[in-house]
């Protein structure tokens, strides 16, 4: 029976590795039904899209960079200083809207492009550049704004993250997040499929072979940047339309982001992982955050919480995936199984 | 490109761009360079601002910053030769501060118990660190930044502020001053120390090196790669925990909020800046004080020059990324060693 | 006759339930070299692995001096007295001699490492086997990759062992150096040391091997006295069928057609003065010593290194090659000399580097110039669980095939093969020699690298020989490789006496790069 | 040779009882009661108002000659509150350069680190020519040994806006305080809704004593109310996640009021129920203009908690009187009274032409630098 064995290896995708984050997702939405059934009525989960966009787009951002083996730290100034900039040049007036967004985009290109060339031609690790640009753009905002966002974001502005297409059927406001994301989404899964994505992943995986290969490892990896910049400005575009101007906009999400990306079962360190997981995973800290909430956890316990869901979902994953390619599947494997995948990675 | 086909690949082997000359002491040497580099551009600028950079108190102020940065850099700098590294180390500090200073509360009796209360509990952050890394397989980044969310929880949910008090002895680790040296800057500079020797010369210092150079080539040696990391993990949040004994004596007090001063990553560039390889197998704690002084001087000359503290991030950010590109220039010219034939067209 | 050292009997071993080693038996003596060959994926590295305590038998027991032992991990053989020099190099190349020969086991003083005497010791081992040019305190990343090998074979007698199994030493090494080998292979003889050793190159096998062991499939085909077999009938043992003519002739076609690829005055700080001329369907070999700047033309010419002297044409158009993006634009390949490092992306699957070279330098036309892989493939008989396969579970033959499918799918008219055969099969090795030849019959130029050079004289219609970064002189194909040799030492073919590899002094001064 | 504070500090702390909750009812009754009180001092400049001073003599201060050196630890400029006070207290310190009572004004900020502040502390008291130094604690508790150590240097010290464990400083310049702040919009919730009406708390981040004491005073009023308290949230004062919790708590039913421990992000959470098409609750903030603005153009019932920012002026001014041998208050509360319905148009009017996140009782409007500076910080 074809469907019962679809349905059989659906099962063994999900509690294999890679599928992990989809059996998470999975669960915490099922919590989150047995708590609050409303929850699913589609007003309230277009809400919950327009919350979770941001982090959304820029787990795409992140995965370029970290499937190509780098870390990019800058994402989170990069958007709390888009939409802090956005707002002193708009400063209320409709007419800017899209001139400033565009400026926006060129700005993000620009940060990663820089990110970009400091790591591959100047050889600084990526971690260190990219934090470099952090420090660097979080006080180039302020300096410029004199500690505190001014001006306005306009309406037009704030319609992609905040607004959508009213009187639906069913579901009454098709939020613009939504429709961006599943752009940005079917884009980047497109693009990974491309003779760029491949030649992006080869380069996370050995990029001496396919510099060889004819690669431009430099532009390949830069690239991954400004994809990183650019997402994050229109992360940046959909969080200043949900909520508006904060003088904390941004902070930390970077590490949101990558950790997003990695529970999606992408190795740091480049050359594994799917993007459409790494959507998964942020897809899942989100959904994490709003279960919190929604069991009314205190908030003071919840970093708790999240890390050991991190670190257990994390952990199962790559348990599975030592799994798939240890000679001898067993529960603790002994020391010289471990080796087995040593004469692997170097066979 | 061409040098990216020159670079090793990621698993296993050399760095990109790596020099064929001895590399250690190479950029050791330029670490300090730059340090003395720094110093002098700073007593330049402060000069011409009428001012002395090496008056006493702007000695001791240097020597303080160092140290806070210093005790956590010297732990970085031990997981990061072994190719991981600790992003918990904040919440760890913060933890220690609050043990210590609880278990002291305020009785010169209980110095000791507090002190050891602290460390041994950094230790078992540390332990559980390595273990959830070898053993769990979870990546260090993650791990590391796991076990930190879920101190943090602990924190915020148990301490809505200060908590204990240390004795007045106890602040002298904080306050006491050998000249123009403050006791814990000494402490630091004896804490690196022993960090070299235990490097150079023990066992488990040179499998530190082995396991960050190549974990297959150390595990097929008979070293126990998985202790190797456990133990530097161990050690590092035992540095941590130094941090945050320093922490309760300055402050008389423990705090939770410290976990937000961005010690973690700082401690990481201090650690690069210093010329440890981020991926691990090279570099050393000798180049980390020198990094955590640049740091530290930098942060002084800016006090002193009043730089507004939004345009000290700036500069920060910018310094730290062209340090680190020089020595990866230098690295790069330094190849190929061999040369036959003069180069240029003829 | 001396009683079995090591007897390993009915071993069997299987990877993600597929078999791999079937009920396999083998002994070792005393003082005795025995070689164990194989084509790629007959189980001799896993066998290795097995006796050295990386991985464990499904099946089948192994005993030392007759008493039963099971290694649980590699140091526990040593202990016991078999050390292993694996097939991938086991060396930190940021640490000294001294730290990568004792690591793991530092002798100490008072609880801490004695750095003196470890050196001291280190040296102690270099002398006994008469190495006298490899320092205890040098960074092994500043080694060749010859004296690289050396300094495993001191970590492995280091143990005191009494049975020493190399699994292909000298596959990255040049014949010349072979003879330093051979030297150190003498020498644990006479200590009565037994060595397990595996190579594909026949030549090793009957200069050094007292018995030989062969394993097809994972399963044991024979184990014969070498006095008593042939270098044909091995071959066949290896293959299961004969072997008609080892170099395959050359095919209508072949032979010489317009120059394709022209090198004036190339040179940069590793060159000087190269001067080629390749011609469509011609194979030209290049030969040399180790460090003697084949590599370096190689990636001269695909702009890795490039010249920065002299000019490069292809087709007669002159180029300009400044990186290997622009060498592929000019219709050039390079299969490169480390299959592993510089040639795959081991955890993507077959067909993406397969498709590699179409997807950097072609995007454009990528998928549809793709679809001709799985043909080009099936011509180069990989074996492999589908295109969907992680390379890095194919054995190194299977690997190799991939990536000249790599290059094949873009149609170059020059193609420069670096040591093509390092460490693949007889098998795999004859598919590669009939491919040169059919490629040669398609009006490509090719360029042949090797280190092995019967390999170099049976293939080539012209031989260049390197000798320190210039041509030292050309050679016709077939020609004697007492000529090649005497190129490549520097002297004349006139003054070319009897520069037998064995020698140790030629040795030292071969591996001088 | 040691710096460490003469005194170790109190164990026990003032803001924060034994247990470690934040309420300690003799501070709260004071602050409500003092709200209650009219301050001593120029009704024109409340900067200069004193509530109950007890004045003390400053005489062995006095320094003649002017072109004092003034020296100030900051905590950070790392929220508009901050930013607005830092402002203020710049354009004051331009005006006594002016007059000549101040020669060099000495800064250095330590970014919320509370490590860094005592080095700052340590390196004014090292430098040994800072004629007064004034400092604005990042944490009470842990800047008390510092403070003390600063006192103990002999210079006149002057503390403002959160407080230490020590009176050793000649004068601590701060508003009536948190428990007042809390109240002032907690007992607004209660006097503006029905009992067993829903009200939500949305907090920026724990153990801020200030901030701790405000939540204190409201729970303490919410108490016995009848008022129903849905939950207390930290934000971070992060709009997206103040906005994404108030719409989760208006899924599970209605939100009748929301009390806010600082007004950053009021807004989002108004948006939250104009995305949710739910009424507008009853709403405190705290005077910061986008919150103010907001009230205007929708009308809610709001009310602003003020926490004085005009009190950033003051530590100068105490500085230089304090050099002049003047009599300042040994603790100098300055009024602190949260804007109104009835006052919301006059403080907009006053602020028009100011940026968002500006503070309406900034109280700068007479210092030579308005309005530019402030308007295009
Ligand atoms: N750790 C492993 N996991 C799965 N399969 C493995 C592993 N190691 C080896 N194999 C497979 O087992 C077979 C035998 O491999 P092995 O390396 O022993 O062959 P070999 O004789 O050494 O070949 P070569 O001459 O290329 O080195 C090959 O098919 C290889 O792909
Ligand atoms: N001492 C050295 N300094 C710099 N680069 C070296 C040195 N030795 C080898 N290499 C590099 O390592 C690679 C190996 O090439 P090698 O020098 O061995 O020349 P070769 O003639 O190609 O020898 P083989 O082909 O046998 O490896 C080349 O890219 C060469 O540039
Ligand atoms: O800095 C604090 C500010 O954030 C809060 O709004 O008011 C009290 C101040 O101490
Ligand atoms: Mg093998
Ligand atoms: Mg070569």
């Amino acid at each position: 029976m074809s469907s019962a064995r679809k349905l059989a290896d659906a099962g063994r995708f999900l509690i294999s590795g890679s599928g992990a984050v989809y059996l998470v997702l999975i669960a915490i939405f099922a919590i989150i039904f047995a708590n609050n059934a409303s929850f699913f009525e589609p007003a309230n989960l277009m809400l919950f899209v327009k919350k979770a966009a941001p982090l959304l787009i820029l787990a795409v951002g992140q995965y370029f960079v970290i499937v190509a083996g780098e870390f990019d730290l800058s994402v989170g100034s990069l958007v709390g200083a888009q939409v802090v900039l956005a707002a002193l040049l708009i400063d209320g007036q409709e007419s800017r809207t899209w001139p400033v967004i565009l400026l926006m985009l060129l700005g993000g290109a620009a940060v990663g492009l820089v990110n970009g060339l400091i790591t591959t031609l100047l050889k600084v690790p990526s971690i260190i550049t990219t934090l470099g640009m952090m420090l660097v753009l979080f006080g180039a905002i302020r300096l410029l704004t004199g500690g505190a966002p001014t001006g306005a974001l306009s309406e037009g502005f704030r319609v992609f993250g905040r607004r959508g297409i009213d009187d639906v059927p069913l579901i009454g406001q098709l939020p613009w997040a939504l429709l961006i994301i599943v752009a940005v989404g079917a884009a980047a899964v497109l693009l990974m499929r491309s003779s760029f994505g491949r030649t992006l992943v080869a380069v996370g995986d050995n990029e001496k072979a396919a510099g060889f290969a004819g690669t431009r490892v430099w532009w390949v990896r830069t690239a991954a940047f400004v994809l990183s910049g650019l997402s994050a400005t229109v992360a940046g575009i959909l969080v200043g339309g949900f909520a508006g101007v904060t003088s904390q906009v941004g902070d930390g999400m970077e590490f949101v982001a990558i950790t997003a990306v990695v529970l999606g079962g992408v190795v740091l360190g480049g050359g594994r992982g799917a993007v459409l997981a790494a959507i998964a995973g942020a897809l899942t800290v989100e959904s994490l955050f709003t279960l919190f909430t929604q069991l009314s956890v205190p908030s003071t316990i919840r970093p708790t919480a999240q890390g050991l869901i991190i670190i257990v979902a994390v952990a199962y994953a790559s348990r599975e995936r030592s799994r798939r390619h240890t000679p001898h599947p067993s529960p603790k494997p002994p020391e010289p199984n471990r080796h087995s995948d040593v004469a692997l990675s170097k066979e | 490109m061409t040098a990216a086909v020159r670079e090793a690949p990621k698993t296993a082997g050399p760095p990109p761009g790596r020099s064929r000359g001895s590399f250690r002491i190479g950029t050791t040497a330029l670490v300090y360079a730059a340090l003395v580099a720094i110093l002098v551009v700073g007593a330049v600028l402060v000069a011409a601002d009428g001012k002395n950079l090496f008056s006493t108190g702007n000695i001791v102020d240097m020597l303080t910053r160092s140290s806070l940065l210093g005790f956590i850099a010297i732990g970085q700098t031990l997981v990061i030769l072994c190719r991981s590294l600790d992003l918990s180390v904040g919440y760890v500090m913060a933890s220690c501060s609050l043990i210590a200073a609880m278990v002291m509360n305020g009785s010169e009796a209980n110095v000791p118990l507090g002190i050891g209360a602290a460390l041994g509990a950094a230790a078992v952050v540390g332990l559980v660190n390595g273990l959830v890394i070898t053993k769990l397989k979870v990546n260090a980044f993650i791990a590391t930044l796991g076990t930190g969310l879920i101190l943090k929880g602990w924190l915020d949910t148990e301490f809505a502020g200060p908590a204990g008090k240390v004795t007045a002895s106890f602040q002298q680790f904080g306050y006491t001053r050998v000249s123009v040296v403050p006791l814990s800057t000494v402490v630091m500079l004896v804490l690196a120390v022993a960090g070299v020797l235990y490097l150079r010369k023990t066992r488990g210092g040179h499998h530190i090196y082995a396991v960050g150079g190549d974990t297959d080539v150390a595990r097929l040696s008979g070293i126990r790669t998985d202790r190797t990391i456990v133990t530097a993990h161990i050690l590092c949040a035992v540095a941590a925990g130094v941090a945050g004994l320093l922490i309760a004596a300055r402050f008389g007090t423990g705090s939770a909020l410290v976990y937000d001063y961005g010690l973690d990553l700082e401690s990481i560039a201090a650690v690069v800046l210093g010329g440890t390889y981020l991926m691990g197998g090279r570099g050393g704690i000798a180049g980390t004080v020198a990094g955590v002084m640049i740091l530290a001087v930098l942060d002084t000359v800016f006090n002193i020059l009043e730089v507004n503290p939004f345009y000290k991030d700036v500069l920060r950010g910018a310094i730290i990324v062209v340090a680190v590109a020089i020595y990866a220039r230098r690295q790069l010219s330094a190849r190929p060693s061999r040369v036959r034939f003069a180069g240029g067209a003829s | 006759m001396t009683e079995p050292l090591l007897e390993m009997t009915g071993i069997g071993k299987s990877f993600l339930g597929v078999g791999v080693l079937h009920g396999v038996d083998l002994t070792v003596r005393e003082g005795e070299v025995h070689a164990l060959v194989g084509e790629n994926g007959a189980g001799k590295s896993t066998l290795m692995k097995i006796l050295a305590g990386v991985h464990r038998a499904d099946a089948g027991t192994v005993a030392l001096d007759g008493r039963p032992v099971s290694f649980a991990h590699p140091v526990e053989a040593q202990k016991a007295g078999v050390s292993t020099v694996f097939q991938e190099f086991n060396l930190l190349p940021e640490r000294t001699v001294a730290e990568n020969v004792w690591l793991g086991r530092e002798p100490r003083r008072r609880g801490l490492v004695d750095s003196r005497r470890m050196a001291a010791d280190t040296a102690a081992l270099l002398d006994g086997l008469g190495v006298t040019d490899i320092r205890p305190s040098t960074r092994i990343r500043s080694l060749s990759v010859a004296r690289q090998q050396v300094v495993e074979i001191v970590k492995a007698i280091s143990h005191d062992a009494r049975i020493i199994a190399m699994d292909e030493p000298t596959a990255a090494l040049a014949d010349r150096e072979v003879g330093l080998l051979y030297d150190l292979v003498a020498r644990l003889k006479e200590r009565g040391v037994a060595i397990l050793y595996v190579s594909h190159r026949l030549k090793e096998i009957f200069d050094l091997a007292d018995r030989i062991t062969v394993l097809k499939d994972g399963r044991l085909v024979d184990t014969m006295d070498t006095a008593a077999t042939n270098p044909d009938e091995l071959v066949k043992k290896m293959v299961g069928r004969p072997i008609s003519a080892f170099f395959p002739d050359p095919l209508p076609g072949n032979g010489t057609g317009e120059v394709r690829l022209e090198i004036a005055g190339g040179g940069n700080t590793q060159l000087d003065g190269i001067d080629l001329t390749v011609h469509g369907g011609e194979i030209l070999g290049l030969g040399g010593l180790q460090g003697s700047g084949r590599t370096e033309i190689a990636h001269a010419l695909f702009g890795v290194a490039p010249f920065t002297r002299g000019r490069i044409s292809v087709d007669g158009k002159p180029v300009r090659i400044r990186s290997p993006r622009k060498a592929v634009g000019a219709g050039l390949a390079l299969v490169t000399e480390d299959r592993k490092t510089e040639g795959l992306a081991l955890n993507q699957t077959v067909l993406a580097n397969a498709r590699l070279v179409l997807d950097a330098v072609r995007p454009g036309s990528a998928s549809r110039r793709a679809k001709r892989i799985p043909e080009i493939l099936a011509a180069l008989e990989l074996s492999s669980r589908g295109t969907g396969q992680e390379v890095r579970y194919l054995s190194g033959g299977n690997q190799q095939k991939v990536v000249l499918a790599k290059w094949l799918a873009t149609d170059p008219a020059v193609i420069v093969l670096d040591e093509p055969t390092r460490g693949i099969d007889v098998g795999a090795k004859q598919a590669v020699y009939g491919l040169m030849r059919r490629l040669a019959a398609d009006g490509v130029a090719i360029v042949l690298i090797s280190s092995e050079l019967p390999e170099l004289i049976g293939m080539a219609d012209r031989v260049c020989v390197l000798h320190d970064g210039r041509i030292a002189g050309e050679l016709p194909g077939g020609s004697a490789e007492e000529d090649v040799m005497a190129l490549a030492t520097g002297h004349t073919p006139a003054a070319a006496g009897p520069t037998t590899p064995q020698t140790p002094d030629g040795a030292a001064k071969g591996a001088q790069s | 040779s040691t710096d460490t504070p003469t005194e170790t500090p109190p164990g026990d702390q003032p803001t924060q009882t034994a247990d470690g909750e934040w309420f300690v009812r003799a501070d709260y009754d004071r602050q409500l009661a003092q709200r209650a009180m009219t301050p001593e001092g120029p009704a024109d400049k409340p900067y200069l108002q004193a509530i109950q001073p007890e004045w003390i003599d400053t005489a062995k201060f006095k320094k003649d000659g002017g072109d004092a050196t003034v020296c100030f630890s900051n905590a950070s400029i790392s929220n508009p509150w901050r930013v607005t006070g830092w402002i203020t207290m710049q354009q004051q310190v331009e005006v006594l350069k002016q007059s000549g009572d101040i020669g060099e004004f000495r800064v250095s900020d330590a970014g919320d680190d509370d490590n860094k502040q005592i080095s700052d502390i340590q390196a004014f008291v090292e430098a040994g020519d800072c004629d007064s130094i004034i400092i604005s604690p990042s944490t009470t508790a842990t800047l008390t040994p510092a403070v003390q150590a600063a006192c103990d240097s002999g210079v006149p010290v002057v503390v403002f806006d959160r407080g230490v464990q020590t009176d050793c400083a000649v004068t601590y310049i701060h508003p009536i305080g948190g428990y007042a702040f809390g109240a002032d919009a907690a007992e607004f919730l209660v006097k503006n809704l029905e009992p067993g009406k829903k009200v939500l708390a949305l907090r920026i981040l724990p153990g801020v004593d200030v901030l701790e004491n405000r939540w204190a005073a409201a729970q303490e009023v919410f108490k016995g109310s009848g008022i129903e308290v849905l939950g207390n949230e930290f934000t971070g004062g992060d709009g997206a996640k103040i906005k994404d919790i108030v719409s989760q708590y208006l899924q599970r039913g209605d939100v009748d009021g929301i009390w806010m421990d600082a007004g950053d992000g009021a807004v989002a959470a108004l948006e939250a129920f104009e995305d949710a098409g739910k009424p507008y609750p009853v709403f405190s903030g705290e005077d910061e203009l986008t919150f103010m603005r907001k009230w205007k153009d929708t009308g809610i019932k709001a009310i602003a908690p003020v926490y004085s920012n005009f009190q950033w002026r003051t530590p100068i001014l105490a500085a230089t009187m304090i050099l002049k041998g003047e009599k300042v208050p040994s603790e100098w509360v300055l009024p602190q009274s949260p804007i109104t319905d009835a006052e919301l148009d006059d403080y907009l009017a006053r602020n028009a032409d100011m940026p968002s996140l500006h503070y309406a009782k900034f109280g700068g409007e007479d210092l030579p630098g308005f309005p530019d500076a402030w308007k295009d910080r």
